[in-house]
This record gives C-alpha cells, structure tokens and sequence, in this order.
C-alpha cells in the first residue's frame, strides 16, 4: 500500500478540514476526537506503509510518489512529489505515534478551554506539515513543511492570545524561525543554481557538480536554518518562552517533533555533509557547544517546564553533535528515544500542572510522590531515561553517541560527559523539587495567572493536588513502556536494530567508529557511574532543601542574559533605526525635498509676479527688456552669424 | 545736392528712439499717445526712404494706411482717456495699478 | 499572432466606459437610491465575464500577443487603437476584472454613490485599456487617464487630508508622465528616421536601434513615469498619504490594481524598448529595489496606524517586484508578474478588512484597538491569512512569486537576493507586531463589542482567500501562461543584449531539458508542457 | 487744360483681379458689424440686445458657411492668392476663417447672457467683436506685410474698446488703457519692423520676400535683421509670450469675462496665424537667425506662465497665465518650423479657442452681477450648487491641463511632436514638466468646487474638513496663507482658508442662460468628442498645412 503514502498526510488534513467547517458546533470534547481519530487514522496508514516499505529488499527501499508539478517555470520545475525511505518512514512512525497520543491527552487537557476545537484544528494542521516536512521529495516541499511547522507553532504557543506574554512569545518563535529560514532559502537557492533541481536524489547524484567550496556554504546555510528550527546557538532563546504555549504544545512540538526537524534534515543531507568536513565539524562544536549551555542554564530554572524546555535544547545539541561526528544513526536514534522520553516527561510535567491548577513553579511543589502516584511512576521512568541510567534507552542513545564523539573529536567527548553529568544533576533535582521533600504547595495562592483553560476551578490552590484523569494518564503509561524499552534498538543484528534499519539511507556515509571492544565497555561503564553519581547528587541535595541559592547563580537563572544581549545589540538599535527613517528620513529627506520643489515653484511664482506691478511703465521695461535682448542676440547674428 | 539716404533712416531711426523712450518716461497718457505717433511717423519715414532707394512706389503709398491707422488709433485712445477721465479726473498713467501681481 | 472573431479585448475597454457614462446620465431623481450602485455591478460583473472569456479564450503555451486589434485612431499624430493580451498582462487583466466587482461590493461611498460609482467604473475602463493597449501613446492615454477618476475618488471621498493627498498624487504622478510621453514620442521619431515609418506600436517600435546614450536616457525617461507610479523607493512618498486618505475602495484600486501599473510598464515597455538600458541600468534598479524592500519594512515597523503601515509594506513588495523584474531571466520575470497578481489580492484583502475595521471602530490607530480575536475571531482568520500570504509562508500565493523572484535574482546578481532575502524576515517582524497589537490581548470593553464578519462580507473576502490559497497550492496553470511571454521577452532581451545567459538558464529551448535535471519522478509530461514555451521562445528568437 | 485733357484721354485704370470667394467671410463679418450699427443707430426705439444677438449669431454663422464654401473651393482648386497678391487664399487661411467665425459664434452667445446680466446692453458689443474678428480673419488671409498690419490694427483697436465695454467697473477701464497704450506701442515697433523688411528684401509681399531670401543671400543682412526682431516682437506682444506678456493679466481681469474668453481665442488666432505664414512661408531660409529667438521666447512663456498661475487666487488672471502657458506650447510649433509644426499650431488653436472661451463662459456665468465673483474662495461648493456646471468647467480645466481622451491632450502630443522631430527634446521635455505644474492650479480650481462648503460630519462621507493649520505632520501643507497669497503646497488651503462666507451660502446656484449655457455645452462637447475621436479635427489641421501657400 506503498501508493497511499499521501493517505498520511491527506488525514490530517481531512480532520483540519473538518475541524474548520464544522468545529464550533461539534465543540468540546467531540472535535477533540475528531482531531485525534485523523491522526490516529494517519498513524495506521503509516504502519501500512512500513510493513509494505519492509517488502522492499534492503538496497533500494525507497519509494517516490509524484502528486503534480507544483512550481513550473521554464528550466525551474518543482514537484509536489513524497519521498519514503526508512529514515522518513521512522520520523513519519513515531510523529503520527506520538502525535496520536498527545491528540487523546489533550482531550482531557483542554478540557473546558473556550477554544478547545481550534486547538484540534492547529494540531491537525501542524501534524499534517510535519508529515510533508519530511515525506517531503525535493527541498521546497520539505521547505513547505518547514515553514508550516513554524506557523502552526506560532498559531499554538500563542494559543491563549489574550496573555500578551504568550502572544510575544509566539511571535518571537516566528521571528527566530524566519531568521533561519533565510539561510534555508539561500541554501536552496545555490543549490538550484549549481544543479537546477530541488529533488535530493537528483542533487547526491550531482554532487560533484557543486563544488566543494559550495557544498560547504550550502551546509553552513542549511545550519543557520536548522539552528532556528532545532533552537541550536546561537538562535535557541525563542524555545524556553515558547513554554507559554498548551503543555501538550510543548510535549509534541517543542520536544517530540517539531524542534527535531533540523536534525532530520541535517540526516536528509548526509551526503553533503559528509563531502564537507569543515561543516561537519561546525555542526559538531555548535551542538556541543548549545548541550552545555542549555544544560547549565536548565540545573537554575525554577518553573518546570522551562527546565525540560532547556534539557531539549541541551538534547538536541547532542543530537547535532552526534551528526557532527557522522553518527546519523546515533542522532536519530536519541531523536526517536528523545522523543519518547521528553514527550513522557512534559505529558508529566503537564498532569503535575494541572494537578496543582496550573502550578508550574518548582519551589511550589514537592511531595507530589504522594498525591500523583501515577504520574510519579511514569515522570520517574522519564527522568532516569534522559539521566541515561542504564539500562533505560536514554543511556543506549546517549552512550552510542559519546563513543562517536571519542573517536571523531575527543575533545568535544569532554564536553559531552560533562553535559550528560549535568543532565542527570539538573533531572534530579527537578524531580526532587516537584516528588520529594515536604510539600510546600500548600498556602502557595499567587501563582502565575491560570491558563485559560482551567479557570473553571481557578478558586482550587486551597484544595489537594489531585490525578489526572485516565485518558491523560494512558497516554503516559504508553510513553513509559516506550521510553524504557527503546533501547532495544541499540541490539544491533536484532529485529529491532535501528542501525541496519536506516542503513540504506546512510550507508557509505555513516562514520564509523572502530572503537576496541574495551574502549566501548571503559566509556559505557563512565557513562553509567556519571549518570548515576550525579542523579544522587541532584536528588540528595534537592529533595531535603528547595532553596541553594549557590547553585542558582543568576547568571544562570537568567540564561546567560543572552535575551538581553540581544535586545541590547540587535533589538534596540533596529527599533531605534526604524523610527529615525519613519520619523525623519521619510518625511523630512524624502518627502522634504518633492515638497521642496514644489515650495520652489511656488517661491519662484510669487517672486515673479512681483513684477507684475500694474504700473503701465513696468510693462513697458519690461517689453524693452525683451527689445535689447532680442536685438542684441541679432547684432550677434550680424557680426558673428 | 544729394544726402545719402542713411541720414534719413538714421532721422527715422532717431525719431523712433525718442518716441520709445517717451513713452517709457512719460506718465501723462496723451504724451505717451503722441510719443506713438511719432514712432509711427518715424516708420512713416523709414517707407518713404526705401521706397526712394528701392524706386518702389509702394513703399510711399503704404504711408497712406499707417496715417489712417493711426487717425483711428487716436481716436480709439482718445474715447478711451476721457471714459477714465470721467471716473477719476487724471490723465496719468500711474494712477492706474488697481490690478496687479 | 491570432486573430478573433470577436473583439474581446475593445470589448473588455467599452463594456466599464459605456457603464460608466450610463450611470453618470441617469439622473439620480429618477431611480431608486440603490440603482446606480446596482448597475455599476453589474457592469463590473459583465466585465467580469468578459475577462473569463478572455482567460479562457487565451491559447497557453503561446508567447506572443493574443487577440489582438489594430485600428487606425489618430492618424495625423500616427496613434493606433491597438489591443493585445500574453501572458504579462493576461492575469493583471483578469485581476482587475476580479477586484473591481468585490471592492464595489466591500468599500460602498456613504454617499453621492452615482458619481462614485461612475469614477469607479472609469478608473476600471482605464487600467483595462492600460493593461491591453500595444500603441505606447494608447497606453499613455490610459495611463493618465487612471489619475483623473482616481483623484476624484480620494479628493471626494477621501478622509481628512485628501486634498492634500490626492493634488499630491496627481501632480507627482503626472509629472513623471511628463517624461514617459516625451520618451515615447523621441523613440517613435528615431524609429521613424531609422524605417520612415512614423508608428507607436510596440511591436514595431521594440526593433528601433538605439546608442547607449539614447537608450540609457530614454530609459530613464520611462522609468520615471513608471517608478513614480509603482512606487519604487525613492518615489513613493505620495503613496502613504493616498493611500491612507483614500477611501477604502480608492485605496484598494489605487495599491492593488494601479501601482501594478508602474511594474508593468517597466516589464511591457522599458525591457521591450530598451533591453540594453534594461542591462546596463538594472544594478541600480535592483539596488533601488532592494533599498525599497527593505527600508519599507524598517519604516513600516515604526507606523502607528494600520492604512500606513501596509502602504510601506507594499513599498516592500513592489520592491520584490521590480527586483525580480530586474533579474531578467524567466523566473525572475515570471515572479514579478505572479508577484503583481499576488499582491493585488493580498493587499486587497488587507484593506478591505481594514476598511471594514474602519467601520467598526472609527480608526485605524494601532494603538487604540486592542484583543480584536476575541469579538471577531472569522475577521482575525482572514486577516492572518493574508498577512502570513503577504510574509510568504508556502502554501499560500505570496510565497510562490517572492520565491521565484529571489532565485532568479539569485542566479543572476547573487548579493542582492541575498540583501533581499533578509526583507522577508522583517515582514514577518513589523506584521506580526501589528497583528498582535490589533488582534492579541485582553480586548478593552469597546473592542470587545466589535462585531465578527457578516455573512455578506463573508462572502466578499471568500473569492479572494479561495484564490490566495489556489495560487499557492496550484499556479500551474497560471505560470504556463505566463512563462512564454516572458521567456520571448528574455529571448529578446538577450539577444539585443547578446548576453551569455548562464548555462541552463536559458529559456529551455530543447523540451527535454526538464526531464534531463529533474530526475526519475518527473512525470515528462511536465516536460512537455514546458515545451511549447520553449518553442514560442525560439519563435520570439527568430523574429 | 489740353494738359488735362491728354491725362483725361489716358487709358483706363487697370485694377487687380477680385476673387470675391476669398475674402467673403471677412466681407459678411464687416459688412455684418456696419450694418448693425447702422440699423442700431437708426432704429434705436425697436432695437433691444437681443436683436443684436440675433445679428451677430446670423452673421457669423453665414461667416462659417461661407468658410466652408471657400474650403471646398480650395480643395479641389488648390491655393491661390487674389488682389494683387495681397490676400492669400489657401486651407491655412481658410482654418483661420472657420476658427475665427466659431469664436465669434460663441463669444455672441455668452455674450448675450453678460450683457443683460450687466444692463450695459446695447449692439455696439456685437459690433466691435464682428470688427475684431474680420480683422483676425485679415490677418490669417494676409500676403502682405501691410494686410497684416492692417488686420492687426483692426483687431486690436476693437479689441481696445471691447475690454473697456463694462463701463460701471473701474477695473475694465484701467484695462483698456493699459492695452491701448502697450498696443500702440507694440503695432509701431510692429510697423518699423515691417519698414525694415521692406528695406531690406524690397516687397511687403510674404511670396516675393521668400523668393527673394531664396534667390539671393544678403550680406549686410543688419536690416533684416533687425526688421524680424521688431516684427518678432510686435508678435510676441500680440501672442502676450514671455517677457511681452505683461499687459494680459491685468487686461484679462480687467475686461468682461466674455471678451476675456474672445480675446484669448481670436487675438491669439490671428496673430498666431500671421506669425506661422510670415515665419515659416517667407523667412524659413533664414531661420536660424530667428528660431533661438522663438526657442526662448517659448521658454520663458512656458515657465514663467505656469510659474506664476500657481500663484493666482483670481480664476481669471490665472486663465491669463495658463494661456501665456498655452502660447509657449503653440510657439513650439512655430520654432519647429516645419509642415507638422504648423498644423501642430493650428490644432492648438483651433481646440484651445473652444476651452478657453468655454472657461471664460463658465467664469462670466459664476462672476454673478456685476462680474466680479471670480476668486478661487467663490468657487467653493459649485459642485453642491451646481453640478453640471462644476463639471463642465472641470473638464474644459482638464482639458486645458492636458488631460487624456480631450483636445487638449492631442495638442500638446502635436506640438510636442512637432518639436520632437526637429530633435527639440530639450523644449518639449520642459514643456511637459510646466504642463505638470500646470496639472496644480488646474486641480486646485476642481477641488475648490468639488469640496463641500465647510462642512463636517463623518469621514465615511467624505466630509470631514481639512485638518487645521499646525496639526501634526501636515507640515507646510497647514501653513495658512501669507500675504502675496502664495499658497500652501497642495495649494488646498483655500479650501478651509476664511470659512464660507456667508454670501457664498446664501447666493445659491446663479442662473446660468440659455444661451450661454448653450455655448459651454459645444466648447464641452467639442473638446471630449473630438478627444476621443480626433480623427476629423486633426486631418483638417493637416490638410489645411498641405494647402499651404505656396
């Protein structure tokens, strides 16, 4: 069923379609099901379409479907034409997957909110253009889904619009995505203009037509425009406010999907990359580079959302790094294990929110072990996952990266451990703010104003915590299950084994890591002791005290100040520079001088018709004025002519 | 004895600059009136002349249609004077700048 | 060339001018006080309908003009009633067939509608006959032609400084006219010394041979006329106060059918005439261009009111234009001309809605209107779409243009499409700014009692949101007409020029070209529908 | 006595051929304009205004009939000259009969209006117009330097007495004199010029001369010279062209507005068309000794004349200096010097005779008694008084602007043609531009009338009044007008300068006549038709430049 490949993206946007005719009047909860049984339907297609692309034998399982020429312009000829193979199939696996779980969460938690169906609508239609970001052929399609992606996260993170923080925030994600999508652009463009297509297969095939030189600014620019999309350094503010958003928002986009695309994309490209050493290696020290820095701002934040909002970003410069190193494997698989893991751990932090009525500030909870059992157990398997505490998939996915990472660059190894210290250290602490110690939600009434959605029972801060309700709770029992076992996927040879999976994609350009058996087993068994050190440190010192100001620096609280650094630099200065050209160049330069002639004109006219001055003599210099002159120019044509 | 004919054109010539010039000083309107005449008999003169030179009797017989013209011009001016004469009891022409600019 | 039966095009002129004249004649005691506004509809929809004939009449896949008309008119000053549609001036002409009916439907005079309606019907007679005329000094009718109704429209039913604005418009417009008849009639006289033929007709005039001078000069001539109209950065100051003191319906008229005026005359006439001037100069034009694009959305950033800020903002895209104009190639022309249709609807939605919030709230000051989303959710939708189609997110039109025209800039003066590329980022920046301001937060109680859409503007914006999306999804059918005017046009330009176009980039004159880049998936029909552009290409080649 | 007897015996007189046909329009016109008198003198008890309307009517359509008989004539006959070669009888003379009898039809039937409006009734009105314009039609029919002079004479000398014909205002006398001076001045520099041709070429006949300048080359040419520089400007003060302009505003304002609107279309015709067959039929073997005088001369009038219009608030010394304007736009034509230079010229005339007596109609018609209400302020609100007038006068100002799809717009694309051909960029380039400046006080004549009086209400309805002088951005567009009534520049302060006074409100449409009407409903006509089917017009300027003598 290989030929129903856009069936995939074709639900969804059959639910949008629905949810946008007829959404008001299906209204709370039936729009909801509406949303999620497209998207669920979607997911079924994709599993179709995977048993069908396993038929395929190995070498070429891949399969093109072209829908229609979409952009035809003379030599220019763009196709609205999808791409699988194993590396979109797994995206298109677990996005519908996951997707289709957050659809059903979210059911329960919008519910009650006044525009609960629209909130489908933009789930749908966000699910339908990831899906074409990376079914997506050719780069414009792919670009198409890009783009769409950033919408539909514009549309949702300022989703209760009438909060203006949420409303700058979602603006800000736009901004910082176009900025990145200027350099997407300019990389399709030298592209085109080297090779004259977009098809990814046609350009690999064309690849030494580019020239080396080009290939390089090509991946340097497709990195300006992942580091938007990923929120990698030095474009990676946006991510943390964008938590204003549904926390279901932040559990599908700006953790499981959405933020992965760069990292996709990077992985769609692998041949070039590969063919550009110099790029690799920049990918490889910004991912590291953005791991750190988001994993020390992450160990001072306080609401818990921005914690995990951190720990993504932090994640995914794993992930950059792991491309970096050309261990594409290793990056999706922490993208696939990220996905589950984080998306786990927001669902969470989303049932602790709505627990505590839209409590998100760490130093205001505590104890909820005893009050939110469910959402403790699944939030913990989480948590150890991404502390890569073996034998949880988080330490598989992280450990295959680090090897890569020794063999390719040892000295961003380093940084590697350090951050994956980090990770555990700031886990831990988050969970021993929120699970353990003494509750200290308990008084706490000025919270930060209640979603929306929940102001139905805004009076409830004197009331108990209490547990979500099962079609919340579901989806987090499925996550754990994954979240735990994916590591099976690191066995390599097994059914499972992600390797030989995607290994038709990368092939050739995979790196290969020919790490001695015992070096492998020396840097698993450091990566164990480190996780699991430092998830006791993190614990041990969270769970007695909420308040360390030394390990608070505000430096770190306040994210490097990098917002206000760009504000400083950027932001200002540009504000600053608008207003002179609206104030003083336009009206007063530009318009000054057409206004200017015309005040000329008008000058000269009145100046002359000061000698207009109705004395019959004027008149008559004047018309002797004019005599001279006109004899004198004939004396001239006497004597000279 | 014979003058040449450029005395007479220079006479012409002469006559026409006075008349020019009066009427340009003059600020009585009659004056300025019989300023015009005299430039009109100055060009009188100039016919008459080329006509000799030229052995044309045209030039003389156009003197004849200037005369005329002018008769009329003067009484034409004349009725124009005493109209304005009749509102303001003056004959001079700076008094006249009601319209301007 | 092919000619029909029926003179479609004069038709397409005299359907509005006759209406224009019934409505001005039947006397308003007469009738009831609906009458003249019901008319001048329908006049407009019958226009309407002829345009849809043209559209459908009109062969794809030819380059040259279609149905063309070629009467004698002034034969003592050598003027021709010379009609002819390509692809160019094919959508432009149905645009405005489009846009008229709906803005007589969405922007109404509050009062003395029989003149409004008349001037209206004119102003459309006038940018038919301006988009269809082949004789330059017939397209300079029209073309000054359009000031007259408009400038009645903005100083009779304009707002507080429409005086000012409209004199303003008039008189900046009319000057740079100055220099475009004055350049027409030079280059007619130099074609008539080179052939003894004294003609205005483009067709003939576009093989006169000019020095570098004469054409540089010449040139400059017409592009004053065009720039000012356009407007191109640095003539557009009148633009913004028009605009914003225009009534609705002149404003709409005004940026989305009249400033394609400009854009057209440089693609028609300044390439067609002068494609060595077009070369030598275009650096300036595209830096122009650039400048405009990007110093409207730093401008446009800092507007207080919501009528000025989309006037900078179409400063922008008008930019986009002429630098994909500028580009001189197939994509980048073919972006312009897409750009022109696109923007019109965009820019047409936008201030219809403006319009309509005008009409609710009394002002269009950004500052004092606050949370609009709430009371007006169908108003914010719109308005969103057309603001995201307008920053040029795929799937909706504005992305297709402005993507055509920064690769074909890119291809052929990389850093100005790299300057330019960075104008969309600031789009996004000052209209998502004033989309927030507008439409976000916590609505005061009197934004609060704004009402949502009726069904009938409902009605009104659905034909241009249908189309936005369609031209965004699908523009194959529009592009396959437009492609092969313009690759004759860049023939044309290149070999005056003899430009060595870079390798590929050269309209594809072998057919199979496509399949031979495209890779497996390309279905060769596509292959083959770009053909007979290629082969109209070679035929404008030949000629 | 035998003395007496041997001349009495001497053979008879030979006298030069007559072809009546040829001079038969100016013969009704003058013989029209005595008989008028005469029966208005003799029969003063029956004979009211009206009837001289009636005459004047009658005579001049007789005019253009017989015109048009003399244009088949010279149609199929071809050009030829008669009286001893003192008339010539061609299509450019014929043009100029057809375009002087119109001008007087109209002028007679705006005049009929004013005049009882006036009370200043009376036939001597019509008579003197008829004897201005067989003095015009002189002019245009002259081949002879002394037949122009004569025409010139007697078109002026009526002309003087028209622009004091309304005697109960000051202003219509100071005009007159002030013209009659001046004029004088001018026909006798006009006159010494000829002298000083005929000294130096030997004839006053425009054929012998060109011969005579085509055959031999003057040496010494000082004499010539100097005889074009005199007739140049002799011209230049009838045209009123830069810098011999001088008299026609105050002359314009001063006189009734009907004779304002006759004396810019008639004057302007014969002069003009003396102008073009002296230049360019006798002395286009020396023009480049007078084409730079030309070439400046239409300069300066371009300029200066719209220039200075932008500063006008009077409607009538304004229509003064759009014309001067105009007359930089017809001397293109002449300094061309060519065929089409010539039936550029002629076009003009022809089609500005019909907008500028069509303006001064609608300009006498708004002036109200007394003829005195022509400031811009007066012309606030006419649309809302009367729309149809308003309108009218809106595109016959258009028109003059060169707005397309009207007459104006063909004239001025001729003359820039002309000049364009003769590789003039130069001149037409500027003369475009003053035609934008023109564009201003054109539209600021429109707004005034289109804008409501004063009123305020909700913008949607268009009402809203201009925002106040200082308000914010509106810049140098607030700043209220200074003394010399320079105005702000979109000019559009009048519209809120002095708000309406109250006899603005209270006077209501004025009464427009029949008749006059009747005339600005043809000047309208005309001008649009004509502009969008301008076949007919244009061909007949041409073919009267093909029958060109000789």
């Amino acid at each position: 069923m290989l030929h129903l490949t856009y069936l995939i993206i074709l639900l969804p946007l059959v639910g949008f379609g629905i949810l946008l005719a007829a959404g008001r009047r299906l209204g709370d909860p039936a729009a909801g099901w509406v949303g999620t049984i497209a998207v669920v339907a979607s997911f079924a297609v994709s599993v179709g379409v995977y048993l069908s692309l396993l038929q395929v034998n190995a070498p070429v399982r891949s399969y093109g479907q072209d829908l229609w020429s979409w952009i035809p312009v003379d030599r220019l000829q763009v196709h609205a034409a999808l791409y699988v193979d194993p590396l979109s199939m797994t995206m298109v696996l677990f996005i519908t997957g996951i997707s289709s779980l957050i659809h059903l969460y979210s059911i329960g938690y919008m519910k009650g909110d006044r525009d609960f169906p629209k909130f489908f609508l933009y789930m749908n239609l966000f699910v339908a253009s990831m899906l074409i970001l990376v079914l997506g052929s050719n780069l414009l399609v792919t670009f198409v889904g890009w783009e769409g992606v950033g919408t539909c996260s514009y549309w949702l993170v300022s989703f209760w619009f009438t909060r203006d923080s949420a409303a700058s925030a979602g603006k800000k994600a736009f901004v910082y995505n176009r900025i990145g999508d200027v350099g997407f652009l300019l990389a399709i463009f030298l592209v085109w203009s080297k090779v004259h297509t977009f098809d990814y297969q046609v350009i690999f095939a064309n690849i030494d037509k580019i020239g080396s030189a080009n290939i390089t600014a090509i991946c340097l620019l497709l990195l300006v425009g992942v580091m938007g999309k990923s929120a990698q350094i030095p474009l990676f503010p946006w991510l943390a406010d964008a938590m204003e958003g549904p926390t279901p928002v932040s559990a599908l986009i700006h953790a499981a999907t959405m933020v992965t695309a760069g990292v996709y994309l990077l992985c769609r490209v692998s041949p070039l990359l590969h063919a550009s050493p110099s790029a690799e290696l920049t990918i490889a020290i910004v991912g590291a580079a953005t791991a750190f820095v988001a994993a020390t701002i992450a160990c001072a934040q306080q609401d818990i959302k921005k914690v995990l909002a951190y720990s993504t970003v932090s994640q995914l410069g794993y992930m950059f790094l792991a491309i970096g190193c050309g261990a594409y494997t290793a990056a999706i698989f922490l993208m696939v294990a990220h996905a589950f893991f984080k998306g786990l751990l927001f669902l969470g932090a989303g049932s602790v929110i709505h627990g505590l009525h839209d409590e998100q500030d760490l130093k205001r909870m505590g104890n909820l072990r005893a009050y939110l059992p469910i959402t403790f157990i699944t939030f913990a398997i989480g948590w150890l996952c991404i502390a890569a505490v073996p034998p949880l998939s988080g330490f598989w996915a992280k450990g295959d990266i680090l090897d890569n990472t020794w063999a390719a660059h040892p000295g961003l190894w380093v940084v590697g451990i350090v951050t994956a210290a980090l990770t555990a250290y700031y886990m831990s602490r988050l969970t021993g703010l929120a699970f353990f110690g003494r509750d200290r939600w308990a008084g706490a009434d000025d919270g930060p104003v209640p979603d929306a959605a929940h102001a139905h029972h805004a009076d409830g801060h004197s009331s108990e915590p209490h547990e979500s309700p099962w079609i919340m709770t579901v989806p987090l029992w499925i996550l754990s299950f994954f979240a735990a076992v994916a590591g099976v996927m690191a066995i390599s040879g097994s059914r499972f084994s992600l390797a030989n999976w995607v290994d038709p994609v990368f092939g050739s350009n995979l790196f290969h890591d020919n790490l001695s058996s015992s070096a492998e087993w020396t840097l698993a068994i450091i990566d164990a002791v480190v996780a699991i050190v430092f998830v006791l440190i993190g614990l041990r010192l969270w769970s007695t005290r909420s308040e360390r100001p030394a390990l608070e620096a505000s430096f770190l609280r306040g994210a490097w100040y990098i917002n206000e650094l760009y504000d400083t630099v950027f932001g200002r200065p540009s504000e600053r520079l608008a207003a002179f050209c609206a104030d003083v160049v336009d009206p007063k330069v530009i318009d000054g001088a057409v206004n200017g002639v015309a005040g000329a004109f008008r000058g000269s006219g009145s100046l002359l018709r000061r000698t207009q001055t109705g004395y019959v003599r004027n008149y008559l210099v004047g018309i002797m004025f004019g005599a001279v002159v006109i004899l004198g120019f004939m004396l001239t044509r006497m004597w000279w002519g | 004895m014979s003058i040449s004919p450029a005395w007479y054109l220079g006479l012409s010539t002469v006559l026409f600059a006075i008349g020019a010039v009066g009427v340009l000083v003059r600020r009585n309107v009659l004056i300025m009136f019989m300023c015009v005449e005299l430039m009109l008999n100055a060009s009188n003169l100039a016919f008459v002349t080329f006509a000799r030179t030229l052995h044309d009797i045209g030039g003389q017989v156009l003197v004849f249609f200037v005369l005329v013209v002018a008769a009329a011009e003067v009484v034409v001016g004349l009725g124009i004077v005493v109209a304005i004469f009749r509102r303001r009891a003056s004959a001079n022409a700076d008094d006249l700048h009601l319209m301007k600019g | 060339m092919t000619a029909v039966t029926f003179p479609y095009l004069t038709t397409l002129v005299l359907v509005p001018a006759v209406g224009a004249a019934l409505v001005a004649v039947v006397p308003k005691k007469a009738v009831a006080a609906w009458f003249h506004e019901a008319l001048g509809i329908v006049v407009t929809v019958v226009t309407l309908a002829v345009a849809a004939a043209v559209l459908f009449t009109f062969k794809s896949g030819v380059g040259s003009y279609q149905m063309v008309s070629d009467h004698t008119w002034a034969s003592g000053l050598g003027i021709h009633w010379s009609l002819g549609i390509d692809g160019i001036s094919l959508f432009l002409v149905v645009l405005t067939a489009v846009l008229f009916p709906l803005t007589m439907l969405g922007a109404r005079a509050r009062r003395d509608t029989r003149s409004f309606v008349a001037w209206v019907l004119l102003l459309e007679a006038a940018c038919m006959g301006s988009f269809v005329s082949l004789d330059l000094i017939l397209f300079f009718l029209f073309f000054e032609l359009t000031l007259v109704p408009s400038y009645f429209l903005i100083g009779g039913w304009g707002f507080a400084r429409r005086g000012y604005a409209a004199i303003k418009f008039f008189v900046y417009t009319f000057a740079g006219s100055a220099f475009l008849l004055v350049g027409i009639v030079s280059i007619a006289f130099i074609h008539q010394s080179q052939t003894g033929v004294l003609t205005f007709e483009l067709p003939a005039l576009m093989h006169t041979h000019l020095s570098g001078t004469e054409g540089v000069l010449l040139f400059c001539a017409f592009t004053a006329a065009f720039a000012v109209k356009a407007p191109i950065f640095p003539f557009h100051t009148w633009s913004p106060d028009a605009y914003s003191e225009a009534p609705t319906a002149g404003a709409i008229l005004l940026v989305a059918i009249m400033a394609k005026l400009g854009t057209y005359g440089i693609i028609r006439f300044d390439l067609n005439l002068f494609p060595q001037a077009s070369r030598t100069l275009a650096p300036v034009l595209l830096t122009l261009a650039t400048i405009g694009i990007l110093y409207g959305a730093l401008v446009a950033c800092a507007q207080r009111d919501l009528k000025r800020l989309l006037a900078y903002s179409s400063l922008a895209q008008i930019g986009f234009i002429a630098l994909g104009t500028f580009a001189l190639n197939s994509q980048g022309l073919s972006g312009g001309v897409l750009q022109m249709v696109n923007h019109g609807l965009v820019i047409a939605t936008l201030f219809i809605l403006v319009g309509w919030i005008y009409e609710r709230r009394r002002t269009w000051q950004i500052g004092s209107l606050k949370g609009l989303q709430s009371p007006a959710p169908v108003l914010a939708g719109v308005f969103t779409l057309a603001m995201l189609a307008s920053i040029g997110v795929p799937g909706l039109n504005g992305f297709v243009g402005e993507f055509l025209i920064l690769i074909g800039t890119f291809v052929a003066h990389r850093w100005w499409a790299v300057v330019a590329t960075a104008g969309v980022v600031i789009a996004a920046v000052y209209l998502l700014w004033g989309y927030q301001q507008v439409f976000h937060g916590e609505p005061t109680e009197e934004d609060a009692g704004t009402a949502d859409l009726t069904v009938n503007q409902r009605l009104i914006v659905a034909p241009l949101i249908i189309l936005i999306v369609l031209l965004g999804v699908f523009p194959k059918p529009v592009l396959d007409r437009i492609t092969p005017s313009v690759n004759r046009l860049v023939v044309h330009v290149d070999q005056v020029t003899d430009t060595p176009v870079p390798a590929g980039l050269r309209p594809a004159v072998a057919a199979k070209a496509p399949c031979a880049v495209n890779g497996v998936r390309v279905s060769c029909s596509v292959a083959a529908s770009a053909s007979p552009g290629a082969a109209t290409a070679a035929k404008g080649a030949s000629r | 006595m035998t003395v007496l007897l041997a001349t009495s015996a001497a053979p008879t007189i030979h006298v030069p051929h007559v072809d009546y046909l040829s001079i038969l329009p100016m013969l009704i016109m003058l013989g029209g304009a005595l008989l008028l008198m005469l029966v208005s003198s003799l029969f003063k008890r029956i004979m009211d205004a009206r009837a001289g309307t009636i005459v004047a009517v009658v005579v001049s359509l007789a005019a253009l009939v017989a015109a048009l008989v003399q244009w088949d004539h010279v149609a199929t006959h071809g050009p030829s000259v008669t009286i001893a070669g003192a008339i010539a009888f061609d299509g450019f003379d014929v043009f100029v009969q057809i375009t002087v009898s119109i001008a007087m039809l109209l002028t007679a039937l705006v005049g009929d209006g004013y005049l009882r409006r006036e009370g200043i009734g009376g036939p001597e009105y019509y008579v003197l117009a008829m004897v201005s314009a067989s003095g015009a039609m002189m002019m245009g029919a002259a081949n002879d330097l002394i037949v122009v002079f004569l025409g010139l004479e007697i078109l002026s000398i009526a002309l003087y007495v028209l622009a004091a014909f309304n005697h109960k205002r000051a202003e219509s006398g100071e005009a007159a004199l002030k013209y009659f001076v001046l004029g004088g001045f001018s026909s006798a520099v006009f006159l010494y010029g000829i002298a000083l041709t005929y000294g130096a070429t030997g004839t006053t006949n425009l054929v012998q001369i060109a011969n005579y300048l085509s055959r031999n080359v003057i040496v010494h040419n000082g004499v010539l010279l100097g005889g074009l520089a005199l007739l140049l400007i002799g011209f230049g003060f009838k045209v009123a062209a830069v810098p011999f302009h001088m008299w026609s505003p105050d002359v314009y304002e001063g006189s009734p507005s009907p004779v304002a609107g006759f004396m810019a279309a008639v004057a302007k015709a014969g002069a003009f068309a003396a102008l073009l067959r002296i230049f360019v039929t006798s002395f286009p073997t020396v023009r480049a000794d007078w084409q730079p005088v030309v070439w400046i001369l239409a300069l300066l009038s371009l300029v200066l004349g719209a220039v200075v219009a932008l500063t006008q608030r009077d409607v009538k010394r304004m229509m003064a200096y759009s014309s001067i304007n105009h007359v930089g736009f017809i001397l293109l034509g002449v300094e061309a010097c060519t065929a089409r230079g010539v039936s550029a010229s002629l076009y003009y005339v022809f089609t500005y005779m019909f907008l500028v007596i069509g303006s001064f109609a609608v300009i006498s018609v708004v002036a109200g008694p007394g003829d005195t209400r022509s400031q811009l302020t007066d012309y606030r609100g006419l649309a809302k008084r009367q729309p149809l007038l308003a309108l009218a006068f809106a595109v016959l100002l258009l028109g003059q602007a060169g707005a397309p799809f009207t007459t104006g717009f063909l004239a001025k694309l001729g003359v820039i043609e002309a000049s364009v051909s003769v590789q003039g960029y130069g001149l037409a380039t500027v003369a475009m531009a003053s035609a934008a400046v023109a564009a201003f006080f054109y539209l600021r004549v429109a707004v005034t009338m289109f804008s409501p009086v004063g009123s305020v209400g909700d913008p949607l309805d268009g009402n809203l009044p201009e925002v106040a002088p200082g308000s914010a951005d509106l810049g140098t567009a607030a700043a209220p007008d200074r003394a010399d009534g320079t105005q702000a520049v979109a000019g559009i302060q009048v519209l809120t300068d002095a708000a309406p006074s109250a006899d603005v409100e209270a006077r209501g449409p004025v009464p427009v006549p029949l008749l006059t009407a009747l005339a600005i409903g043809t000047c309208v006509a005309f001008s649009v038709v004509f502009g969008i089917i301008p076949g007919p017009v244009l061909d007949f300027a041409h073919h009267a430049t093909l029958l060109l003598l000789p």
